[in-house]
């Protein structure tokens, strides 16, 4: 195992090497000159032409962006990604602050959304075809179909401005959790309730399971024995996914209801076209993705004895 | 006679499908004594496997069965399936053909033969662990085996895995379902001399279901031939080999005898279109309109059931010398 | 074919009917402002009300349709084709060509769901136009690792053993064997790419970095009803429904497609 | 082995689950109960109150600390300062300062801190609004007494006006880390006003209790938590779902205020609406320099072609359409004629325009900042009232940074923007939006003409009234025939609070809230 995994490790250097010159590059679409950008940002006011020359003999924008890139990028290795256009924060200490904020976010939406997925889910494909499969069928297909913000929305008119239970936006107390994360999680739960409620029906046709039966188990060890632990691998895979929607895929709930995590800050670096901000965030996004993605992968190993074994075969 | 042991009665087992109803079972009765083996022969696609798992229960649920399954004293279609969960394991055990996909990939061997045990068996988890060992050992499996998954195991020791799980609990009736279907022609060979071995010990009664007729002389007692959903043929294994009676066990047979001039003609029917009259007139060569017409009733002369229009339950006329010598 | 196919195929030849002839069928210009009928409930003049620059809000729905419709047919047919080309290139040429094309597929899943449209927005300003790009940039992966799969079976399938021993060319072989056997799963992905799409383009609109005022979008309609949702809800209730009616479509029509064309389905019993 | 692993790693992420849900909910302390008296407001901008190149926002700065004078009405009255003498003809301002202000750390008010406001104010060349590039040199001449001597040519009424800009605040010289240096970040803002900062979470919260070193009356309240809310909408529902108890605009003309078209909605649902008018007016700006711009017959046409009763009529009546001239009741010595500048007249707009040779082929388009979301939808109704002339004019709605970035590039025809501002910035945004040779003309100016200049200059120069009302009639009179944009409505503060928050007051045109207390229901 510590081989094979070894050797994801390894493949996943050249994908990080060329997701970081990615990130670089997106400076040449800016239309406009990034250098006056920065500038202007700095002085608070439009730069002469020779501040411009000296500033970009200064931070090296005159030479190839391949030079640039390097530097940038060895910056970037020891915590430098520079500063904020907008704030003049160090972009990095933003970044560590807003993750917490987003991944407080994200943990509690989730975890509800898999209490709600996986019970239901699972009723669901035990009871396929019953009355209440169809329900709960109908239900998820509803709830894919609805968009997030328009729920986070009407979640927000009901709860917050007609009843006033909750508050329906800003962040620091712990009430201010509860929306944002209900409808992370409910909208969320929808599709992962589907998944898992195909997952299992696949399982439950596998012979392993006849087997099972024909042991002379009973139906809930079957499929908490033998069903579940296989049925929920491409569920945890899917939950395993989610995770990377901490680093800006939250961004919409979180602009709705004004949680200021790494959305709220994508969404302002774009709005602002906060370049250092916009890069660092590609950067690290990816790099964390792919630290998931590597993440998932060291689950399924420990879930799925055959998945290391087929990759020393291979 | 003695109380047969499982007694099956005009088993009709129908699926339901979106293109309409698979009749898969039509009529199928038999019975398995104490100690006494069956063999249940015929092409892919006879519907063998189905009444096999319809023993069990096991059936998916759009299957629909009729008629009487008896194991002892019980109807095992009258019971509810908590009720038919007991008799599983423990009464009646089952072994499949293609043992990797009935193993779970992510359990141990050693474990899954400990869970068959403690199913049925109130037990500590360490004595299920202690009784798989055992089992693991009579079935002839080194001991480091215990912790391997099975995909790190050979064809023959993953059956010989199902074989204990079927075993963990000394089941009266085994079932046996292609269980060398899989497997190299040597390995074949262990397993059924295991098989027969453990069937001596444990005192079992066994359904064998297979297409080799060569296993059937090793291991039946009597021989079942099933074509398309129905039970054709019913005999002794004496009777079946050396005075076959229905056509279509002779022209298996004659395949089996690599009498390349005969094979048989044409394919299985499909069981969405059921065809009137016998079904396999269509490939039999002794079809008369009759058998065109009317569906043949089983038959039963000198214990051995047929269903055929031309049977007469003298057999001695239609021996196929060729075919016992071959043997 | 199921009946999920029909309702979500009904629904959506509906929509595209709407987009199509939207002039014909608005009563009113959509961009016309009547400060006069400002915030005007549901009436037989305005069956939807009006907004508060007293626009129509059934002609700026039925409007929206077609700026809906449009950006995720645009995403969806930009990502067919680039990624039935790159697909078919990798799957069929092998060698290095297909290491490569791989590797780039596995940058473009290096990057987290919405982090390149948001940033590749931000930085080439707002505009529908540009959050097609940038969809389609993300988006086209899976499509092209779908059909190379596809390309990949195939290739080894008797058929094409025959065609290539009959003596067709390449791209022959790819024209008229690969590229029609491949398509199944590929109709199933587009169908719930363009539901992603339509999620998409609402939410980033509804968040400004999206479809730009006056244009009728639903999520742009949606943003600026979020003001009056306790007065008005009308506002929000139309453009809400379309979006869920339009994204449910596809999801129907896509679940209903998987169902219908994948083959373990068909064989539910084993005899 | 395998299965231990499995399950450690499912234990993991349990406990980091709870680890994190737990201190989530922990991290901010419940805040007390009914006795002590808070308010919560909802604001638009952070205070910045740890800035590390600026003094920090509006609102932090008048909460926070004083000025060394203040402007109310056309007059500059004492602050901190309180007497002042004017020599060589306004060459050398001599402030005389307070001598029993206190700083909120306790330590008193003197002449070095006042030193070291400027110095930092000097450091970041903070020159917009504060005049003090017109300063050459600053004076400590004992604790109370500090001298500015103005550059040659530079001096002016203007120059004393805008020691009540917010910027020129007085703050202690202890705000900075390190303390005394004025070129490093603020750590503790420390003034003389009501108020001091006792927490501050950059980009979340500023809290703000009562000063106890303070001269004046103290607050009646124990506490004021100004929440950053960056969106508008999002403002609106804070206080909607009573996670507020107001909404203020700290005005200055731009952005982060509550959305006027809202505020309708939110009297009808039980909340008040206060407002204060401000000397500041709304314009459609024209790139001037630029064609079919630069024709006065166009502007003039623009002036014509715009309903302001639509206008107002979006924002249902809360604000004043400007029908009569382009700057509001409240600028400098201003007459009512009762004749309007430029009446609707749709006919008389287009005829203008086809003089011109305009057409509905000419490209024009109208920007408008994406994040003010009831300036976009102003500009939506004037590009459909331009459509009524003939004229098709884009809408090119934008962030921020591409606005300021097309605006500074040239690259526009139209756009929304404001002449006029607070109170305190009567004179500095006069000057700044139509000299061209101030300092905020440059990134803030809206139109210049030479026929402007001369009285203009003397309109905010003199320090005699008499002279500076006279040449503002002048300036105003040429500012309506050069018609450099078209006057849309004049503008107000609003400050919206549940209505148990009493005695909101403004102050010139500032909110105040150190009289409010909370009535209980």
């Amino acid at each position: 195992m510590p081989e094979y995994m070894l050797r994801r490790i390894m493949m996943l250097a050249p994908v990080l090497l060329i997701t970081s010159f990615i990130s670089y590059a997106l400076i040449c679409l800016c239309p406009g000159d990034p250098a006056r950008l920065v500038l202007e940002a700095q002085l608070q006011g439009t730069p002469s032409q020779a501040q411009v020359n000296d500033f970009r003999a200064d931070h090296g924008l005159n030479q190839p962006l391949m030079v640039q890139y390097v530097t940038w990028l060895k910056k970037a290795a020891l915590g430098d990604l520079g500063k904020s256009l907008k704030s003049g924060d160090d972009v990095w200490d933003d970044y560590r602050a807003r993750f917490v904020v987003s991944a407080k976010l994200f943990l509690a939406g989730e975890l509800i959304a898999v209490l709600i997925a996986l019970p239901l889910g699972i009723w669901s494909a035990v009871k396929a075809n019953s009355i209440i499969d169809n329900i709960l069928r109908v239900i998820a297909l509803g709830g894919v179909s609805l968009p997030g913000f328009l729920f986070g929305m009407l979640l927000i008119y009901v709860c917050a401005v007609r009843l006033h239970l909750l508050p329906a936006i800003g962040y620091g107390k712990p009430a201010n959790i509860v929306l944002p994360a209900l409808t992370l999680g409910i909208t969320g739960s929808m599709s992962l309730m589907r998944l898992t409620r195909t997952s299992l029906l696949e399982v439950l046709k596998l012979n392993y399971v006849r087997t099972a039966r024909a042991k002379g188990l009973r139906e809930r060890p079957v499929i908490t024995r033998h069903v579940l632990r296989n049925a929920l691998v491409p569920v945890i895979t899917a939950i395993g996914m989610h995770f990377g929607h901490i680093v800006g895929g939250m961004a919409i709930i979180e602009t709705l209801f004004a949680w200021p995590g790494l959305g709220m800050l994508l969404v302002d670096a774009a709005s602002t076209r906060d370049i250092p901000v916009i890069q660092s965030f590609v950067l690290l996004g990816s790099a964390f993705f792919v630290g998931i993605n590597l993440l998932i992968d060291l689950i399924y190993t420990l879930l799925d004895p055959r998945i290391s074994y087929r990759a020393k075969e291979g | 006679m003695r109380k047969p042991l499982l007694e099956v009665k005009d088993l009709q087992i129908k699926f339901e499908t979106k293109r309409g109803t698979i009749a898969v079972s039509d009529g199928v009765s038999f019975a398995i004594g104490e100690n006494e083996t069956l063999c249940l022969v015929g092409e892919s696609g006879c519907g063998k496997s189905v009444v096999a798992v319809s023993i069990m229960g096991l059936l998916p649920a759009h299957a629909r069965v009729a008629g009487e399954i008896r194991y002892r004293e019980a109807d095992l279609l009258q019971c509810s399936p908590g009720e038919w969960s007991r008799f599983r394991g423990r009464e009646i055990a089952m072994i499949f053909e293609q043992p990797m996909s009935c193993l779970n990939p992510v359990i141990s061997a050693g474990r899954q033969i400990a869970e068959a045990y403690a199913a049925n068996n109130r037990c500590s988890k360490r004595e299920a662990l202690a009784e798989a060992r055992r089992k693991l050992d009579e079935v002839g499996i080194p001991e480091n085996c215990f912790v391997k998954f099975p995909h790190e195991l050979s064809g023959g020791m993953q059956q010989r895995v199902m074989i204990a799980i079927a075993l963990a609990c000394r089941p009266n009736l085994l079932i046996a379902d292609e269980p060398t279907a899989a497997l190299d022609v040597t390995v074949q060979c262990q397993i059924l001399e295991l098989l027969h071995c453990l069937k001596d010990r444990y005192r079992m009664s066994m359904l064998l279901i297979t297409h080799d007729l060569g296993v059937v002389a090793e291991m039946a007692d009597t021989v079942g031939v099933m074509y398309a959903g129905t039970m054709m043929e019913l005999s002794g294994v004496e009777d079946f080999f050396y005075r076959p009676g229905h056509p279509y066990s002779r022209a298996l047979m004659n395949v089996v005898a690599g009498n390349a001039l005969s094979p048989i003609r044409g394919s299985v029917p499909h069981l969405l279109e059921p065809v009137p009259g016998c079904p396999f007139h269509a490939r039999c060569v002794d079809a008369v309109e009759q058998c065109r017409r009317a569906r043949p009733q089983p038959r039963i002369v000198n214990g051995r059931m047929e269903r055929c229009h031309h049977f007469t339950g003298d057999n001695s006329g239609r021996q196929l010398d060729q075919m016992v010598s071959s043997r | 074919m199921p009946k999920t196919v029909r309702i979500g195929a009904i629904i959506i030849i509906c929509l595209l009917v709407v987009a199509c002839l939207a002039p014909v069928l608005t009563p009113v210009n959509p961009l016309a402002v009547n400060m006069g009928e400002k915030l005007q409930g549901l009436s037989r003049q305005h069956p939807m009300g009006t907004d508060q620059l007293g626009r129509d809000v059934l002609s700026r729905v039925l409007y929206g349709a077609r700026t809906s419709m449009a950006a995720s047919f645009s995403v969806v047919i930009i990502c067919l084709a680039v990624g039935i080309a790159i697909g078919c290139i990798a799957g069929f040429y092998g060698g290095v060509i297909d290491e490569l094309l791989m590797r780039l597929v596995d940058i473009m899943m290096a990057f987290p769901p919405f982090i390149l449209p948001i940033a590749i927005t931000g930085i080439l300003g707002p505009s529908l136009t540009n959050i097609i790009i940038a969809l389609a940039l993300t988006s086209w992966v899976g499509y092209a690792r779908m059909v190379r799969s596809s390309v990949l079976t195939l290739k080894h399938l008797d058929f094409v053993a025959a065609a290539k021993a009959m003596g067709s060319s390449r791209s022959r072989i790819i024209r008229e064997h690969i590229v029609p056997n491949a398509v199944h799963p590929l109709v199933v992905y587009a169908a719930f790419n363009a539901s992603h799409t339509i999620l998409a383009i609402s939410g980033l609109s509804f968040i400004g970095l999206g479809a730009q005022p006056p244009t009728p979008e639903w999520g742009n309609m949606l943003s600026e009803a979020c003001s009056f949702m306790g007065s008005s809800p009308y506002l929000f209730i139309f453009p809400g429904l379309m979006i869920m009616l339009t994204v449910l479509a596809f999801n129907l029509l896509g679940d209903g497609l998987r169902d219908y064309l994948d083959p373990r389905l068909g064989t539910e019993v084993d005899l | 082995m395998k299965r231990a692993l499995t399950i450690t790693s499912i234990l993991l992420i349990s406990i980091l689950f709870i680890c994190i849900s737990v201190a989530c909910k922990k991290e901010v302390s419940s805040s007390t109960q009914s006795a002590p008296q808070e308010l919560t407001i909802a604001y638009g901008n952070d205070t910045d109150a740890n800035s590390k190149n600026g003094v920090g926002d509006m609102l932090l700065k008048i909460f926070n600390s004083d000025r060394l004078v203040e402007l109310v009405g056309d007059e500059v009255k004492p602050s901190l300062a309180e007497s002042w003498d004017l020599k060589d003809n306004g060459q050398t301002i001599v402030f005389h300062l307070r001598k029993d202000v206190k700083f909120s750390d306790g330590t008193p008010f003197t002449a070095d801190a006042v030193k070291f406001t400027y110095d930092r104010l000097k450091k970041f060349k903070l020159n917009q609004w504060t005049q003090i590039d017109r300063i050459a040199s600053i004076e400590v001449n004992g604790p109370n007494t500090i001298t500015f001597h103005i550059k040659p040519g530079q001096e002016g009424f203007i120059v004393l006006t805008a020691f009540a800009e917010y910027q020129s605040s007085i703050m202690s010289p202890n705000s900075t880390d390190p303390k005394g240096d004025p070129g490093a970040p603020l750590a503790n803002l420390t003034g003389t006003g009501p108020w001091k900062v006792a927490d501050y979470k950059k980009n979340q919260y500023t809290e703000f209790v009562p000063n106890p070193y303070y001269y004046g009356k103290k607050p009646t309240l124990d506490k004021v938590t100004v929440k950053y809310i960056p969106q508008a909408q999002a403002r609106v529902l804070a206080i909607q779902s009573g996670s507020v108890d107001a909404v203020v605009d700290y005005y200055h003309g731009g952005s982060s205020y509550t959305p006027r078209n809202m505020l309708k909605t939110l009297q009808d649902q039980g909340f008040q609406v206060l407002k204060k008018e401000l000397p500041m007016t709304v314009v459609l700006a024209c790139n001037y320099k630029k064609a079919p711009w630069n024709n006065v017959e166009v502007r003039q046409g623009l002036n014509y072609a715009v309903n302001k009763d639509d206008v107002a009529a979006l924002f249902d009546g809360w604000l004043t359409p400007a029908k009569t001239r382009m700057f509001s009741d409240l600028a400098p010595f201003i007459v009512e004629s009762g004749e309007q500048e430029y009446p609707f007249n749709l006919d008389q707009a287009a005829k203008m325009f086809k003089e011109a040779g305009l057409t509905g082929d000419t490209k024009i388009n109208l920007m408008a900042q994406g994040q003010n979301p009831d300036e976009v939808k102003l500009c939506e109704l004037i590009k459909s009232q331009l459509a009524k002339t003939g004229l098709n004019v884009q809408l090119d709605v934008l962030e921020s940074g591409l606005y300021s970035d097309r605006q500074k590039n040239g690259d526009w025809d139209l756009r929304v923007y404001y002449i006029g501002g607070p109170e305190r910035r009567k004179y500095t945004r006069i000057a700044g939006r139509f000299d061209p040779d101030s300092a905020e003309f440059g990134p803030a100016g809206y139109f210049t003409s030479p026929e402007l200049i001369p009285s203009l200059r003397k309109a905010v120069g003199s320090f005699n009234q008499e002279e500076r009302e006279e040449n503002f009639k002048v300036f105003y009179n040429k500012a309506k025939d050069l018609a450099g944009g078209v006057p849309l409505y004049y503008d107000a503060v609003f400050v919206v609070a549940k209505q148990n928050v009493k005695n909101i007051e403004y102050v010139s045109t500032e909110p105040r809230f150190d009289n409010v207390f909370i009535a209980n229901k």
